[in-house]
């Protein structure tokens, strides 16, 4: 009787059952919607946009994987998740080898030489973005404009830039709200901000569609709702202060909400659990510290948006919350720092 | 008053399968394997020899100490052998092998009864007499934990009827099947401890054993029956006195810290139910269930019974693959089926060959945080899952309270990297303690 | 005229600034005893303990205190002890060298495994889940604590999982005395090449079932010894170092070869009887 | 002071070339020592001004090094540090104005820096380290090559940067009128990304030549 | 490392200390020497290499002149000729011609760029009321992007001719300058800008919005206080 | 001319132009000490101590040689004095306060070959503040490297854990990270303009 070797492991014998890939898997299917916005607005140029960045940044993980003898962690999703959110925050029309550039800088220096996933500082995507912000300014803020005539069948030819080359740019090119209400106070329609009729990066212009991916992550409860929530309610009570101060100066709330990145980055970015900090107090320090950033550097800043900059902070920050907030363990006073 | 204790988990119950099923006694083993180390303390001195002939109730074992219970013969039979025996933990102590006879109905009663009037420091000592432990799994000596330490008080008796580990059903069957006992038993803790008010604290999946003992108060008796949530680790005796009184126990503390003392239900049952009679405990109801096993159910089964005996009878299948002593969050998996079972065992489970997913990919820490909303009292696991990682295990402890971590599994369950953050915390607390023990000698500048 | 400013005035600043470090000097000095320094950099900076004290820089003021010799620290080189001692004109104090030895034989060649361990993979991990699902609850867990915890490289796990000790990289810091669960490592001068290779208190055939070259107690090897060289306790033969035990008499007997001579060159040599078992199939074991 | 830095003046006298190639090479003071990193950053966004710095700072540390070495015995212990930075304002202080008189534009592009190769560590550790122990010509030639290993490094970051970051080298330009620049590597990331770049390579190295 | 080997604690001696101050005063002299002897011979040379650069950047703002002449704004809201020695004053360069006729004033202006303090010279042409040309001093502004305002043809070809004119009272600017983007230049008082680098240029039109706003009016009503200085470097 | 607001200064020299992400002033310590929180944040205010001291000392300093005429001896008279003031202040904790020094005066020796001091010192002179924004200027710079110092400390201690690569161990790794964190600096670039 009883011929099998017996198995002992450690307790709990039961587990919950979802794993991190399963995780990233979702995360993955929420921003399909998000995607595809993008291929519909801006056309055959955001889909070669995401396209290489998500094959640069898969590419790059497994080269570096095979080069330090590692098991390629390909399958765990976080490379694909990593290209598509650099892929949505590039403009339409960025030439083809910077994006891929970025790919390889994202995951290369975002995430490898950490360690790999779980020990990344900074959302990955958004280090990829930086790098090429300040690698190629110009290329990184010329849009395209949405909805264009053809938009399906002719590919811009800065998109096929030679590499290394500088890109040319054609006519096509349109401004960002944001942009256009720093330098020239030109306000866009709120409606048009959410619905996405507008151009910016591949990602971002629709509002509402970045908002239902993220809802049905908080529904599967594979995201942690209070971020975003924070990071939004931040925005628009400040920038409401600063609107009821002056409204000519200051844009309004719902304009601050909508434009930009701000949705993308709350929803899809800042929510990135390895750069987040772990206890929801902290969590919603986090979201407050960037939402402020992105008030104060969109409208005292020298540049137009911030939400990047400010996501990358708070992530820089996250080990300092993570020091300071902590929950109070059960049975002891006040938690000491 | 908050209704329960902060974060929690909800692991699938699988209580169904056997909580309609009543109590069976368990026929006996041919040969009983009695280890003397079945409660927290110092092991039972042997006080028979090989050869001997011993009646069921005799006393085989005195309690050595304080910190110690005497054991009990659970059947009649011959003493073979006095050696070492292998125990859950993987290591061999001390124990008897008792060769049991056939059919002897013949039984003993050392002890004296103990009535409920007797004086408190009586009811403590007949407690010890008859060997009872707490039989929720941790087997810590009943009379220890109902002493009263002097310039404390104890105001509330708890009764715990909750439990949260799913599979087990011995508590909720004990509670339908022997409430009378259970009244019993709460009046010499009553008396013992001197508390005041009695509440006894039933999940809400055991609405009827709660409806029934409400029912049986007897009357002028202060108990109030109390249905909390049903979450995991609702048992954990530091979860229940926050979900029944609002109250924290302090860290490194004590239950009686916030005067009030946890008694377990069926350990309360088997008080009310021995101590009349001045017997001794010889065997305990045990939930044998799992999908590796045919006949499922709450059996009666006698203190010593090896397990590979139990499974034979039960029906377990051949290709059995994992069992555990307990319950699937806290239980201890067993590598050996000629271990016995013990005063702590409060439940079998078993899994097949095919049962087991074993594809848990290790992923590293990704920080969701979903441990961190699943400890009961609000560690941060994957903190410490990282720093045991690194083998900083003084941080762990002084920063970052290590040693609150009370083992309940909720971090692990809920962890999608599968990280066994658990084994990684009793490993860091048995290495910190063997650090404390050898530290002396190691600094001596 | 700018030539007489820049002298007056650097002339003066330095002067000033003299001034005050000469009275800083005497006011504010904190002695320190520089040979501390000096001993410190002549120590090897392994910082590993061996020598009892928390690193290399208490034992330097230590030994310049004179409270140790430089023969405490077994990680410097045979000059380097020699140099510390010469410079604080002691007696460099030399000690045997001293190595750790494991009492386990138990590979998994020759050891039963009862049940197979999923998890960490780690010895103190694994004692803790039913003590790692090895037949004898004594025997060695094979996970490797030892091997990662040495800091000289001394420890390999062979082919069995059994750690195998290079005698001539071990300083006897006792980190792996300290990390295996199941106490199996013990520091001993080198000259000690007598060894029992078991650590189960079992006895008979009980052991066999486990373990093919476990000790059953049948205390041949106690019979054979000369004196009190080897005496019976526990079911394990207790070998009285005091004694002259430098002798391979004891091993000849012993039917599974638990008590050993650890050749410097050869490895475990096992007596002639023991050598039967081996033979009928499985590899030998213990020997690198 | 580093373990490494005693070591090198505990061994034993090694010949001149030897301690001139130790500089350049096997403890390079930016690669290896990783010290004396401000001015390496700060100026070596084009190779112009790696070169000019990187002089600067060899003829200050050569120069310091010598008269230190020559008034070791002069100085007592415990004004040492004083007096060795009195020494090295100095010298930087002379350097500051040979430059501002040879080219103001130059002097515009190091800016602050040339000042402060006074608190370069670099040149107070080889002043501790070395020359407050050896003799003038041992001190000189580690000088030197403590020196031109610090040009060399800097160079190192200096071409890679204004290759990429101007596609150009001495202001020659190298590429094709199309090359898109990488602003990044003139800004300020540039810097500590390339320099990374730069202990990586000699890290992987280093780990190559341990492992063979 | 080895000589301390020799010395044993406690020998503070005053000895010592007198070894300790000659070391230290000693050296502090010779250090002192070598700086002035460096200083003195490049002193010259310097001075004549800064205030070419100064002049020259003078000379590039306002077209046409010959000589400059240094004025340093007092605290009254006068100019007065200066040395120009002190740089806590706010200076001006008058410009003139072989015949000592005024041309034009230079006009230090600064303020907050992209990266750092941007510092610019423009020229101011009385008769004209123009601003007639424009240079930056000191930039920090991003290579490659911000940095071509001191290149782009387009940008500063802004600065030939933009108009300052002045209020009938000669108190304020009429149309004071302001940035625009690149294309939708209509006025002559608008700086348009570069694509790219819409910062960079826009911080240049409010920085010459702001000081040609305070020191225009201050100029023209002032014209007289700019004669030719005798004193004043020439060339 | 427009004045800058000494709230200007003190964002310009923390932020904008961090001395250690933009200006590299500091490197040594900023790789050297970072790597603990509990140092780094000593060492910061440490530095941000020694700071506005020295920047007082230069303001003063600076006064007296365009008072004798002596330009020249700028350099070395703000080396010597910060340097033999630093050795003071250690020398005075050392006696006052064995506890302070054990916790902050271990670095004060650090601090005198610490560029990001002598740049307060010749930075304010070159912009030509006064006293008071000279303190603006100094606190500001001491605040920008106390905070970079802070973050990556905080950066480094959970690098700790992690499983970085063998060849990016180290100083190369720590580089990066700054390079990262200089360029999320970047986004405070044109703050207040």
């Amino acid at each position: 009787m009883f011929s099998k070797t017996l198995h002992i492991s450690t307790s709990p014998h039961i587990r919950k059952g979802v794993s991190t890939d399963t995780i990233m898997q979702n995360v993955v299917w929420a921003m399909m919607p998000v995607l595809i916005f993008a291929v519909f607005s801006f056309g055959i140029n955001a889909l070669l946009v995401i396209v290489t960045a998500v094959v640069s940044s898969v590419l790059t993980e497994h080269v570096l994987c095979k080069w330090s003898n590692k098991e390629s962690t390909i399958s765990d999703w976080s490379a694909v998740i990593t290209g598509i959110l650099l892929g949505l925050t590039l403009p339409p029309i960025f030439p083809l080898w910077m994006t891929f550039l970025g790919g390889v800088f994202s995951v290369a220096i975002g995430k490898f030489v950490f360690g790999g996933l779980g020990y990344n500082l900074f959302n990955p995507a958004l280090v990829g973005r930086a790098f090429l912000q300040a690698a190629f300014p110009v290329a990184i803020t010329t849009w395209q404009s949405a909805f264009l005539e053809g938009r399906f069948f002719s590919i811009s030819s800065s998109v096929l830039a030679f590499p290394f080359a500088e890109p040319k740019v054609d006519s096509i090119s349109g401004a960002t709200p944001l942009s256009a209400f720093k330098f020239d106070h030109v306000m866009t329609d709120s409606s048009d901000l959410a619905l996405g009729l507008i151009s910016g990066s591949t990602g971002e212009t629709s509002a509402v569609i970045i908002i239902l991916g993220g809802i049905y992550l908080i529904a599967r409860k594979m995201m942690n709702w209070r971020i975003p929530v924070s990071i939004l309610s931040t925005v628009f009570v400040l920038s409401g202060i600063l609107y009821l101060i002056d409204d000519t100066i200051y844009p309004s709330p719902l304009f601050m909400l909508f434009s930009g990145g701000l949705m993308l980055g709350a929803v899809f970015m800042a929510t990135d659990m390895v750069g987040s900090p772990i206890t929801p107090l902290g969590v919603v320090i986090y979201g407050f510290f960037i939402g402020l950033l992105v008030v104060v550097i969109r409208v005292w800043g020298g540049l137009p948006e911030g939400v990047m900059y400010a996501i990358l902070l708070g992530n820089a920050l996250t080990p300092q919350i993570d020091n300071f907030i902590r929950p109070r363990v059960y049975g002891t006073k006040k938690t000491k720092s | 008053m908050k209704d329960s204790f902060k974060h929690g988990v909800h692991p699938p119950e699988n209580k169904e399968e056997t909580n309609k099923l009543p109590i069976r006694q368990f026929s006996f083993a041919p040969l009983i394997i009695l280890p003397m180390q079945q409660h927290i303390g110092a092991p039972s001195k042997i006080i028979v020899r090989e050869g001997q002939e011993v009646a069921r109730g005799q006393v085989l074992a005195a309690a050595d100490g304080y910190m110690s219970v005497p054991m009990h013969s659970p059947v009649s039979g011959t003493i073979r052998k006095i050696s070492k025996v292998p125990v859950i933990s993987g290591q061999m102590t001390e124990g008897i092998f008792l060769e049991s006879f056939h059919s002897s109905g013949q039984e003993v009663s050392e002890g004296s009864p103990i009535s409920v009037d007797a004086s408190p420091e009586q009811i403590l000592k007949g407690i010890q007499d008859a060997g009872i432990v707490g039989l929720g799994g941790a087997a810590f000596p009943t009379h220890v934990k109902l002493k009263i330490p002097d310039g404390k008080s104890c105001e509330f008796l708890v009764i715990n009827g909750i439990e949260c580990e799913p599979y087990l059903t011995t508590d909720h069957r004990v509670m339908l099947e022997q409430a009378d006992d259970i009244f019993m038993g709460i009046r010499y803790l009553l008396k013992c401890t001197g508390a005041k008010e009695v509440i006894i604290g039933i999940e809400a999946n055991k609405q009827d054993a709660a409806d029934l003992l409400t029912q049986k108060i007897p009357a002028g008796m202060p108990v109030t029956v109390k249905v909390v949530p049903v979450k995991y680790p609702q048992g954990a005796e530091k979860m229940l006195i926050t979900s029944l009184l609002g109250k924290e126990v302090p860290s490194g503390g004590l239950p009686i810290d916030v005067h009030a003392v946890v008694v377990n239900v069926a350990t309360t049952a088997e008080i009310g139910r021995l101590l009349p009679h001045g017997q001794g405990i010889q065997e305990r109801v045990i939930t044998i269930s799992g999908p590796g096993v045919k006949k499922k159910g709450n059996y009666l089964i006698p203190i010593g019974t090896p397990l590979r005996y139990v499974l034979e009878q039960v029906g377990a299948a051949d290709n059995i693959s994992e069992v555990y002593m307990g319950g699937p969050m806290m239980g201890v998996a067993v590598s050996n089926l000629d271990i016995s079972i013990t005063k702590g065992t409060s439940g079998i489970i078993v899994f097949g060959e095919q049962d087991i997913n074993k594809t848990d990919k290790i992923f590293p820490c990704i920080k969701c945080g979903a441990c961190v909303g699943a400890c009961p009292i609000s560690l941060n696991p994957s903190k410490l899952g990282i720093l045991a990682k690194a083998e900083a295990y003084e941080t762990m402890a002084d920063d970052f309270h290590l040693m609150d971590c009370f083992e309940c599994g909720s971090c692990s369950f809920v962890c999608p990297s599968n990280i066994p953050l658990v084994q990684y915390f009793r490993l860091s607390k048995s290495i910190l303690r063997k650090r404390k023990t050898a530290k002396p000698a190691a600094v001596n500048v | 005229m700018t030539i007489l400013i820049a002298l007056l005035s650097l002339g003066g600043l330095t002067l000033f600034l003299a001034v005050m470090l000469i009275i800083a000097n005497k006011k504010l000095y904190v002695y320190e005893d520089p040979r501390i320094d000096e001993v410190e950099a002549m120590l090897p900076h392994a910082n590993c303990g061996a020598c009892g004290y928390p690193g290399c820089r208490p034992f330097a003021e230590a030994l310049v205190k004179g409270e140790m010799l430089p023969g405490k620290c077994s990680v410097s080189s045979e000059d380097g002890r020699n140099a510390i001692a010469a410079y604080l004109g002691v007696d460099a104090g030399m000690e045997e060298k001293r190595v750790a030895r494991l009492a386990c034989a138990g590979g998994s060649n020759v050891a039963v495994v009862r049940a197979e361990y999923e998890g960490l993979s780690s010895c103190r991990g694994a004692a803790l889940i039913s003590g790692g699902g090895k037949g004898c609850s004594w025997g060695c867990l094979g996970h490797g604590d030892c091997e990662k915890v040495c800091d000289f490289d001394a420890i390999s796990m062979n082919e069995f999982g059994i750690p195998i000790v290079d005698e001539a990289k071990c300083t006897a810091c006792g980190d792996c005395v300290e990390v295996c669960p199941k106490d199996l490592f013990s520091l001993h001068p080198i000259s000690h090449r007598l060894w029992v290779a078991c650590k189960s208190l079992e006895a008979g055939d009980g052991v066999l079932e486990d373990c093919e070259v476990g000790c059953t107690a049948c205390g041949k090897c106690a019979m054979d010894a000369k004196g009190d060289l080897i005496t019976m306790k526990y079911n394990l033969p207790v070998i009285n170092y005091s004694a002259n035990h430098q002798t391979q008499v004891p091993i000849q007997r012993c039917p599974t070869g638990a008590i050993v001579w650890l050749d410097e060159k050869q490895g475990p040599i096992k007596g002639a009887e023991a050598k039967k078992i081996i033979r009928k199939g499985k590899l030998k074991m213990g020997e690198s | 002071m580093s373990p490494e830095l005693k070591n090198i003046a505990l061994k034993d006298a090694p010949s001149s070339t030897d301690e001139f190639i130790k500089g350049l090479w096997r403890e390079n003071p930016v690669f290896v020592q990783v010290i004396g990193m401000c001015p390496v950053l700060a100026v070596s966004n084009s190779a112009e001004n790696a070169l000019a710095m990187g002089l600067a700072t060899a003829f200050v540390l050569v120069m310091s090094n010598v008269l230190i070495s020559s008034l070791r015995n002069f100085i007592p212990k415990q004004v040492r540090i004083a007096t060795y930075i009195l020494i090295i304002a100095t010298f930087v202080t002379m350097v500051d104005y040979a430059i501002q008189a040879i080219s103001v534009d130059l002097h515009k592009s190091l800016g602050a820096f040339i000042s402060l190769i006074v608190v370069n560590c670099m040149i107070l550790s080889r002043a501790e380290a070395f020359a407050s122990k050896n003799t003038v010509s041992k001190s000189a030639i580690d000088g030197l090559g403590m020196g031109f290993g610090f040009v060399f490094a800097l160079f190192c970051l200096g071409s890679v940067r204004e290759i990429l970051g101007n596609g150009s080298i001495f202001g020659f330009p190298i590429f094709p009128e199309s090359y898109q620049e990488w602003i990044i590597m003139i800004l300020p990331a540039g810097g500590f990304f390339t320099l990374a770049f730069w202990l990586l390579i000699f890290n992987h190295y280093k780990l190559k030549k341990a492992k063979s | 490392m080895s000589e301390s080997k020799t010395r044993s604690p406690g020998t503070q001696t005053n000895d010592g200390s007198k070894k300790m101050l000659i070391a230290m005063v000693g050296i502090g002299v010779v250090c002192a020497l070598l700086i002035v002897f460096t200083y003195e011979g490049t002193f010259g040379r310097i001075e004549m290499l800064k205030a070419e650069a100064l002049e020259q950047a003078v000379f590039k703002v306002l077209p046409g002149i010959t000589k400059t002449g240094i004025f340093e704004l007092t605290s009254e809201g006068k100019f007065i000729p200066s040395d120009g020695k002190d740089r806590t004053k706010t200076l001006v360069y008058a410009g003139y011609d072989d015949q000592n006729t005024l041309k034009g004033i230079a006009i230090e202006a600064k303020g907050q760029g992209y990266a750092d303090i941007l510092k610019v010279l423009y020229g101011y042409d009385p008769a004209s009321q123009s601003i007639v040309g424009f240079y930056v001093l000191e930039s920090k502004e991003t290579p490659g992007l911000g940095d071509k305002i001191e290149k782009d043809e387009n940008f500063l070809s802004n600065f030939n001719g933009l108009s300052v004119a002045l209020s009938e009272d000669f108190k304020t600017v009429i149309n004071k300058v302001i940035p625009v983007k690149f294309g939708t230049k209509e006025n002559s008082w608008e700086v348009e800008g570069i694509t790219g680098a819409t910062i960079s240029t826009r911080a240049i039109g409010n920085i010459m919005g702001e000081s040609t706003a305070t020191m225009i009016p201050l100029i023209y009503q002032q014209q007289e206080s700019f004669a030719f200085a005798p004193n004043a470097p020439t060339k | 001319m427009k004045e800058e607001s000494l709230w200007f200064i003190f964002i310009n020299a923390s932020l904008i132009n961090n001395f250690v992400l933009a200006y590299f002033l500091g490197i040594c310590p900023f790789l050297g000490v970072s790597g603990k929180m509990e140092t780094a944040s000593k060492m910061g205010a440490a530095v941000t101590f020694v700071m506005i001291i020295s920047s007082v000392c230069a303001y003063g300093i600076h006064l007296l040689l365009v008072a004798i005429n002596a330009p020249f001896l700028q350099l070395i008279s703000y080396i010597v004095v910060i340097a033999s003031t630093v050795q003071l202040v250690e020398m005075i904790i050392k006696k006052m306060s064995p506890a302070l020094f054990r916790s902050l005066g271990i670095f004060l020796p650090l601090i005198t070959t610490n560029c990001a001091i002598l740049g307060v010192a010749l930075f304010q002179t070159s912009k030509g503040y006064g006293l008071a924004e000279s303190l603006a200027y100094s606190f500001g710079a001491g605040a920008g490297f106390t905070l970079a110092l802070v973050l990556m400390a905080g950066l480094r201690e959970q690098l700790d854990f992690a499983d970085v690569p063998k060849v990016v161990k180290g100083t190369a790794i720590t580089l990066l990270i700054a390079g990262i964190l200089s360029l999320t600096f970047m986004g405070f670039s044109g703050l207040g303009s």
